[in-house]
Order: structure tokens, then C-alpha cells, then sequence
């Protein structure tokens, strides 16, 4: 199984990571995976008050975010016996319409990958330590206390 | 275990539960024994939020039970409620 | 709604596709997709007897074929409200690795894009008229009477 | 209602069928008051395909019951079981 986990602290490009990444997968044996279902998830223009939205900045916990992602990413991985996994994610000050997290997962069949896509992005969600804090155009921010709905 | 003794351990605060507390981190001595358990810090250190909004816990980076006694060089963390992805 | 779909006679680049879609996309007033699920299917390099596969040959009704896709897509879109949908699909000789399928869903939320995503490909799997045929690499060639399993 | 009578209809076939079959297209006679149905057509032309085997049937392009009465000018698919995407 292929895994690749990345933190960004600066905007990342998530078709370009993505060619990088199925271009080293191609060049691997036997690792053809005939199904890929990938996310990308973007920061909205909109903060949860409905103002706007300056910039969504991600904290995190420089140690344990690394390890709790790569540790939600093998346990998911290995439950939907997929090929590859890649994980990117944003820390620090994220523009509206920037990427925060690609995942994309590639296995033999269609229904694994889209299972294991959805629950590693629930995961992640949940449980890797990210703390946002929307950046009002008038200059005021507040902490997120939890996940918009799903 | 015969080792030179820690004798404190290390506390992170993270996010909204930071500022609220004003710090970010602490040391806080803890003798050799250990036994003393996050939610027993908690309430000595005196923080603004409720324990029971969600606020959740990890000893050397790691989600951990808010009654894990904890040993002389471990690091523990507060953290509010997760919202990444 | 932005929807756009297309069959293909040659091999597509998915990422390419996706690139110039999304750019398009950005350059719309207020149609930010904060999620975006996507699917790519490609051609498996064995054969459903276990053997070495030539090349997929996808058979394909015009016209109905077209009409069915953009069908199912209106249909699957407007009961998840998202706001925009790219179906890519091959027709013709199609060989290993080269992308058979692409669904790319935007939505402003994560499980409207990802629900989306999924039932329309189940769709198009079962309800738009395609047809493979397998040729394999000792000459021999065989209809497929059905979806490979979820 | 009152236009010129086609007279026919087409028929398609396709992929496995079709090569069973033989054939891929034909125009057959249907007289202008219409009503046969796919279903009297299908064991009319003797298809050595057996009809419950996932056939479905589509009346100008659209996916259609076998029991549907036929009109002149219609176009008329027997579709094989469908493996698309």
C-alpha cells in the first residue's frame, strides 16, 4: 500500500500534486488501481455568521497531527484493502477558494475506494487535532468549535 | 525506571482554549511517583471552559482517558473540539 | 447548475479535463464548490477470465446514449443540490490504464458532493447504454454481460 | 395525425446481440394504425438470445416497456444488458 501524508503551510495545487502522484503510481508494477475516488475540499467565502469570510487560519499540533493522520489513514486503508493513499492538508492562513485537504485513494474497485475516501475524510475530520479560525473582513475572527454538517 | 526522575511534565494548550487560558505552555512539577490524572490538572489549573464541552485530551501525543495517571516527563495537551478536513 | 458532459473517441488526460473545468468554475460569480468529489475509472490491465487484457472496446447507442447521461445527471444533481457536474466517458478502443470514466461533483458541502458522485456513477453503470467488449492478447474477444461488483 | 404514413420502423441492435444475431439494423413493415409491441417483434424475428436475460428495449431513444404498442416512424433498440462506466 501506497501512503503519502503532507501538511502544507503555504497554498497547495491539488490537480498538480495529484499528476505528480498518479504519474509514480503508473511507473509502479502491478500497482494499477482501476478506480480512484479523490476530495478536495476549499475554504468558502462565507464565515458561519454569513459574513465575509478575509482568511480561515488552521492550527495544529505540530507531532500528533502527522502521526494521528498517517495512524487513521492505515487503519482505513487496510479496512477497505485499497492500493494507495494520499492525504494533503493545510495548516496556517488559508485564502477563500484555496484548497484545505485533498484525498484521493485507489484500489481495485469502485466501492472501496469512494468507502474508504469518505470515511478517512470523516476521520480526519474528527479526529486529527486542526483548530480553524475564521478572519472576518472587519478584522474580528472566533474559533470553529466543531465540523460544518456533513 | 531507575532512571533520573523528570519530575514535571509539559502542557500544551491549543486554539480557542489558549487564549482563553492566556498560555500556551506550561511545566508543571509532578512528583516521582506520578498518579496525579489530566482531569485532576484540569481543576487546579483553574480553566474558563466546561470539561464536558467536548474538550478532549492526549498524554505524548496521543488521545488518552481524562483519568490516566500520568508519569514524571509526559507530555500532555488539552484540546477543544477538533474541526479539520 | 453547470453541467457538462462528453463522450470521447480517444484517450482523455482526466486531470486535464479537470484543470480547465475547475478554471472555469472559479471564474464563476458565486459558484464556489467548498467540496468537490470526484471519480476516475480506468481500464483494468486483466481480463474478467483472469488473462492478459488487449484493449476494452466500449460500444456505445448515439444519441441515446448522450441523452440518457445528461438525464441521469439532472436527475441525480437536482435531488442533491450541487452546483456543478463534469461526466467524461470514453467510447471506442480504450487500453490499460488509460481512464474510462470521469464524475467530478461540486456542491457546497461534502456529503451532497460525495452522495452524488456515487449514485451517478451507479447510474450511468446501469442505465446509460454502453456495451465492453474484451479483446484479449491471444486474439480472442468476449461481451461483458454486466458491471464488475461494487 | 393526419401526415403521410411511414409505414416502417427501424430496428437497432447492438453489441453481443447484434453479433449474435447477424445484423444491426433493419426496417420493418408495421401497418399504419401500429400495435405490435417489442415483445411480438422480438420472438418474430426469432432472436436466439432468451428475452428475460436482462434484454431491456428503447422506443426512440428512450428506454421503454416491452409491451409498449409500436407506431410507424418509430425507432426501436434491443439493448443487451448495459456494463457501462
Amino acid at each position: 500500500m501506497q501512503l503519502r501524508i503532507n501538511l502544507h503551510s503555504t497554498a497547495f495545487e491539488p490537480l498538480q500534486v495529484l499528476a505528480c502522484w498518479q504519474e509514480e503510481q503508473a511507473h509502479r508494477l502491478n500497482a494499477d488501481s482501476a478506480a480512484e475516488a479523490l476530495f478536495i475540499g476549499r475554504v468558502r467565502g462565507v464565515a458561519a455568521d454569513g459574513g465575509e469570510l478575509e482568511a480561515l487560519e488552521l492550527e495544529h499540533y505540530p507531532g500528533m497531527t502527522e502521526q494521528q493522520l498517517e495512524r487513521l489513514a492505515l487503519d482505513c486503508c487496510s479496512r477497505h484493502t485499497v492500493n494507495s493513499c494520499l492525504v494533503q492538508h493545510r495548516i496556517g492562513r488559508v485564502l477563500p477558494g484555496e484548497a484545505i485537504v485533498l484525498v484521493a485513494i485507489g484500489a481495485d474497485r469502485r466501492g472501496p475506494a469512494q468507502r474508504c475516501c469518505q470515511e478517512l475524510l470523516e476521520a480526519l475530520k474528527h479526529n486529527a487535532p486542526f483548530w480553524k479560525r475564521e478572519w472576518r473582513t472587519d478584522g474580528s475572527s472566533a474559533w470553529l468549535s466543531g465540523n460544518t454538517p456533513l | 525506571m531507575a532512571g533520573p526522575c523528570a519530575s514535571e511534565i509539559r502542557i500544551l494548550l491549543f486554539a480557542g482554549l489558549r487564549e482563553r487560558a492566556g498560555w500556551a505552555e506550561r511545566h508543571w512539577p509532578i512528583d516521582c511517583t506520578g498518579g496525579i490524572t489530566p482531569r485532576q490538572l484540569w481543576f487546579t489549573l483553574q480553566f474558563p471552559d466546561e470539561l464536558n464541552q467536548g474538550i478532549r485530551i492526549a498524554i505524548n501525543q496521543q488521545f488518552a482517558d481524562l483519568d490516566t495517571p500520568l508519569q514524571p516527563g509526559d507530555e500532555l495537551a488539552f484540546l477543544p473540539p477538533i474541526s479539520g478536513g
